[in-house]
């Protein structure tokens, strides 16, 4: 039976918080799962960085994601190389696995227009930072595929705030409508930033929303990378190819925690309590998937530490690279506004680029 | 060349067929475009050409609409939405405002937005409320998109071929109340007429008149009857409001020194205010009057039994021009 | 058990399409009934005039309601005074019921400012063209109604074509959360003017779509009115005084037919079927009702000329009342822009007189 | 009279509790504007004074938040919805656009929405993309709004406490670059002051500069270093952009001859357009100079690398007044 036959409030589970196997593993070679551990541990990582160059100054406001590792990577890792995925602003682990580059990410935050510019060969979508407008876009690009005759999955991040949202519920529509090859992909990590999921919507789950759309929904342990990968797969596979009966669109709850706060800056000290939180990290999908590994012998000591090593020294690079980078020109203000210059943009910049001249660039930069 | 007599509305079914037929990325989709041909009849018999595919009756649900048709657009394809009304765009408004107009800038060029969202703008067919705005200023306002408005059949279809093959986003309004108002030769083949070239509808030495749209006609009416009093009008008819054709503009300007604004939108905030800043930035030495606003009141648009009241009419801008010129 | 219980995709009936009695009948006076039918006779004939206004170009456009009245009679009936209606603009029938004169939706239609203007004893909001906009503010006006200690409920209308829209989402999560009541009632006539309902969401019911906000959803066949009085009636109770384990709000779906054009400017030809209007022609609630009514006793040949006779007077009085009103001056486009009337327009009203003056009101005027 | 000393961020706080004090019929509402007292402290200490009931936090909604609040209005209440920054209202904007603005003249006076639709606006605070919006023409150009931004602690209080006593709707725009800039004492007691009335901030001789929230500070400075060159310009503060103060426009300019205006927004479809057509239709025998547009470039707001560049800064003010001066 697919998983994706559950009602949309039973919650689907592969491993449980000790790590141990409790439903049917998704068929992942070796390889694949350790990669699965290495890419959360990146992101722990990664998320602890960022976190730190913030605080000393050296990057802007940056979402953590601690807590969420599992439902990202997990997910992205059900897509193949062709299938898209349409990120929000906090999937930082699912776009790296989808292919963009960390200093990509470092960059954004730092504030730098070529932040956004995703690599060529990645098929993932530029972020938006305006709550739910990727939906419709992930909607319509799937359609566009579907029409072009492509056979390609559209995977489409969003959180449990985002629910809420017009966009949301006219993306899923016309998804419903036009049975796009969508995969609706809710990381509820039961807050808004200081708004609870319960006072979110008054429905008991994320997953039976799906009921107003006509498509399937269905909830998983988003702490639970190989539950999550299980159920994203399926749910890529029936977009890209369902049987006669079963309609493309799915829309996958998982329910997991943000550890940390909603954006560097913010205090979440003031919503919720730190019981809450310690109650939540027993949940933590790093050290439950290390358990799985080590206890299976996928993983050892000397494993472990190789990739710590290894994700330490590709943070770390990502970040001189970041770092490397010239502020930008301001050019680039202009330069794709349009496909061509329009001449009273052309006259602006010649403008700015007179008073530059004649003033210093000093007069024009704060700090 | 062959060519037809056609009215507006025809010359924007002509235009979008001509598109669909030469390239098999430009969609058509809206509510009530396909089976029934829209509401105005501006895609009729595309459904049964093109297929539904193609021409695609969506949920009533404008930003979805839009929404999708960015995510089209930037997966490659080239969609027309419609929207049915142009009182009904603001729900779509953050779609193209935050995203359509963005997209380019946003991903560095990874993604663009060649999509034309058309809307039937403006007043005077006694429609119910919602049915008459015209608020073409908000779209001019937001870099990163086009804004085009036709007054007559042919421009419609040369300029709608443009807009759809241009790589950007634009926003096209077609002035309802012209859609059947009077016929014109339009070349079967496809032509196009370049975004972002004013026209001079008129030519005349005491005053240039700025206008676009529906508020073409009237202003011609006006400046005839103005004639006969021996003031001679130049009209321009701006055809694309953004980019707008500065050059146009102030080589009118430099002739006459006297200006005029024509517009069907409230006067506070409206594009007259643009037009005089661009006229006295560019050539304030030739002014020799006020440039005078001939626009909508600052009101919600009435109820249709006082519209008459509320848009320019031939008798206001006829007042208005007289005060330019006697200033 | 309330009728609010069953599954949203179980339609309630209490009179079958020949005019039987299959299910409980609500608990209404004969003369209740009477004035039902009365009702629904009235608007019948309402409509008939206003189609043929237009057509004889003493009325703008019109969107006319026949095969609609049972759901629009029904619901407003089941209202007391205090509760409030919020319209589309086709519930010309229910507007009536709550108290507005047929000669303001006349005028309406006719373009007149004042059609809009309520009267002030009647608890109905302003009809607002744009679709599904009405529905935040009912839950607005309800929420605001709790907060005040006040006890009545809210019912909303809007068509099939509206459950697409973003508002419709946001008013009723919003109703789901903040436990408003407000019965939202979805006047479900199978066509968005040239979309049938199957393409306007995929989901089987309408009423179903309750469940992605945590309340009731219930489909009623619309074209009954004893029906739809009953489930509506349940539902305002219950958002007036809901028992301790019930929320407020609830999702109506009226399944019905609209008989005629979308507005005068439609025509229905081009995109359905005669066989299928003939269809739905044949659950036509007058004769329904009638035929209850005549073979309980309540109505004979007699009661029904008498109110067919009444009915056509009120019409024909409304009708010259809305005739007999003049064009409206120029200054209500600006008396009602703000509470005072700034200075610009001031002037710009002043400027508008100085030319109707100068120049002749004819030169304002078209036609 | 006793008074506190406040920063511009405080001052909003303290108008909203004034008036949640004074009339229990005041309701905030919006996105963690309660528990969290609002993501710059807007509403601290507001939910635990006055409870849930009247300090709301809502599900992300934009339109949701908007659209119940103006049927809250209607049914009496005063509601204060916040929308978290300007560049999220647009999925608001049809609800405001449509609704709020129109809810009076719709119903011939029947429901009115007084309501005050808050959002911090504008750039300079290295923000991720559309946290840095100042598109203030959208709303001027919708009759039936009034739209306030304020400049200082004082002001802000002032303002506040007459928006929210306003029968009418109207949307509060914050500059958030100087929610935290400077403080200034700003009474404990209630006191408004006035809609649509400008302040001049710095007299001057030779030229007057209009502008209004956060860019008003930087366009002081300007005005100083400018003095010292001995160009004496007049600084008008805004603060009310519809209705706006046209008097005491045209004063300064029938005073100076000259003008320039500051803002934030882009150039194109900006306030600045607005104001050169009142100035030279009050007052075109006075002018020498055309009115120099120092504002935000056409293209969409920068991420924060390039922000500093966007901005008009002091040296591009002082640029574009020497321009005017000089002309
Ligand atoms: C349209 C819009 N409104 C408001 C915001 C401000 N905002 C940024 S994140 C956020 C909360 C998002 O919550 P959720 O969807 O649960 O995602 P999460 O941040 O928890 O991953 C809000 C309100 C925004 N970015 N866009
Ligand atoms: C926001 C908006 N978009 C489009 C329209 C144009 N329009 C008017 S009625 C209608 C169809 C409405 O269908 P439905 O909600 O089923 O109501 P019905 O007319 O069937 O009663 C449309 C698209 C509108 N009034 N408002
Ligand atoms: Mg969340
Ligand atoms: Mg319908």
């Amino acid at each position: 039976m697919s998983v994706l036959d559950r009602g949309p409030r039973e919650q689907i589970q592969v491993l449980d918080e000790a790590g141990e196997l409790v439903g049917d593993p998704p068929s992942l070679s070796d390889d694949e799962l350790v990669a699965i551990y290495r890419e959360m541990k990146l992101a722990r990582h990664f998320d602890a960085r960022a976190v730190s160059l913030q605080r000393q100054g050296r990057m802007g406001t940056y979402p953590p994601m601690s807590g969420q590792e599992a439902a990202q990577v997990g997910s992205a890792f059900a897509l193949d190389e062709a299938d898209w995925l349409f990120p929000s602003y906090r999937e930082h682990a699912a776009t790296h696995v989808h292919g963009v580059p960390l200093e990509r990410t470092l960059l954004y935050w730092m504030g730098h227009e070529s932040g956004n510019r995703m690599p060529d060969e990645a098929n993932v979508f530029t972020i938006a930072v305006p709550i739910a407008t990727q939906i419709p876009h992930a909607t319509g690009a799937a359609w566009a595929a579907t029409l072009r005759g492509d056979r390609h999955a559209f995977l489409c991040y969003f959180g449990d705030g985002a629910t809420s949202e017009g966009d949301f519920h006219e993306g899923l529509n016309f998804a419903g409508v036009f049975d796009t090859p969508t995969v609706f992909f809710c990381n509820n990590n039961q807050w808004a930033i200081s708004v609870p999921r319960e006072r979110q919507t008054a429905s008991e789950t994320i997953a039976q929303k799906a009921e107003a759309y006509g498509f399937d929904g269905v909830q998983v342990d988003g702490m639970d990378p190989l539950a999550v990968y299980r159920v994203t797969r399926e749910a890529v596979a029936k977009a890209r190819d369902p049987d006669a009966d079963e309609s493309r669109p799915t829309l996958v709850e998982a329910v997991q925690y943000r550890f940390g706060a909603h954006t560097t800056a913010d205090d979440p000290s003031v919503y919720r309590s730190q019981e809450e939180v310690e109650e939540w990290r027993g949940k933590d999908p790093i050290p439950r998937l290390e358990t799985y590994l080590r206890e299976t012998g996928r993983l050892d000591d000397e494993r472990v530490d190789a990739i710590q090593a290894s994700i330490e020294e590709e943070v770390s690079a990502a970040v001189d690279t970041a770092e490397g980078e010239r502020r930008p020109h301001p050019e680039e203000m202009f330069s794709q506004v349009f496909a061509d210059l329009p001449d009273r943009l052309r006259e602006q910049l010649e403008d700015l680029e007179r008073l530059r001249d004649r003033y210093g660039d000093e007069r024009f930069l704060k700090e | 060349m062959s060519a037809q007599n056609l009215t507006l509305v025809q010359a924007v079914r002509d235009g979008l067929h001509t598109e669909m037929q030469n390239d098999e990325d430009v969609i058509v989709l809206g509510e009530d475009v396909g089976k029934n041909g829209g509401v105005f009849r501006a895609t009729e018999g595309l459904y049964d050409e093109f297929g539904g595919d193609r021409v695609v009756d969506t949920p009533l649900a404008e930003a979805g609409i839009v929404g999708t048709s960015i995510g089209m657009a930037a997966y490659g394809l080239r969609p027309v939405p419609e929207i049915q009304f142009m009182g009904f765009i603001y729900p779509a408004f953050d779609q193209i405002i935050s995203h359509a107009a963005r997209l380019r800038t946003r991903s560095r060029g990874r993604f663009t937005c060649p999509m034309v969202v058309r809307a039937p703008y403006g007043g005077g067919i006694r429609a119910p409320e919602h049915h008459s705005e015209s608020k073409e200023a908000f779209f001019v306002h937001e870099p990163g998109l086009k804004v085009v408005i036709p007054s007559t059949p042919y421009d419609t279809k040369g300029l709608l071929i443009s807009a759809v093959r241009d790589p950007d986003p634009v926003v096209f309004l077609e002035p309802k109340l012209i859609y059947r108002a009077f016929r014109e030769e339009v070349p079967d083949e496809e032509y196009t007429v370049p975004l972002g070239e004013a026209a001079v509808r008129r030519e005349g030495g005491d005053v240039s008149v700025f206008t676009w749209g529906a508020m073409t006609r009237v202003t011609m009416e006006a400046a005839e009857n103005l004639a006969a009093e021996g003031v001679d009008c130049e009209v321009v008819d701006l055809r694309t409001l953004s980019p707008l054709d500065r050059d146009a503009v102030v080589e009118s300007f430099r002739k006459t020194g006297r200006a005029a604004v024509v517009h069907e939108a409230p006067k506070t905030g409206g594009l007259a205010g643009e037009l005089t800043a661009i006229v006295q930035e560019e050539a304030l030495l030739y002014q020799e009057a006020p440039v005078e606003r001939i626009t909508g009141f600052d009101t919600p648009y009435p109820l249709y039994a006082l519209e008459d009241y509320y848009l320019p009419s031939v008798a206001r801008i006829e007042d208005g021009i007289r005060n330019v010129v006697e200033y």
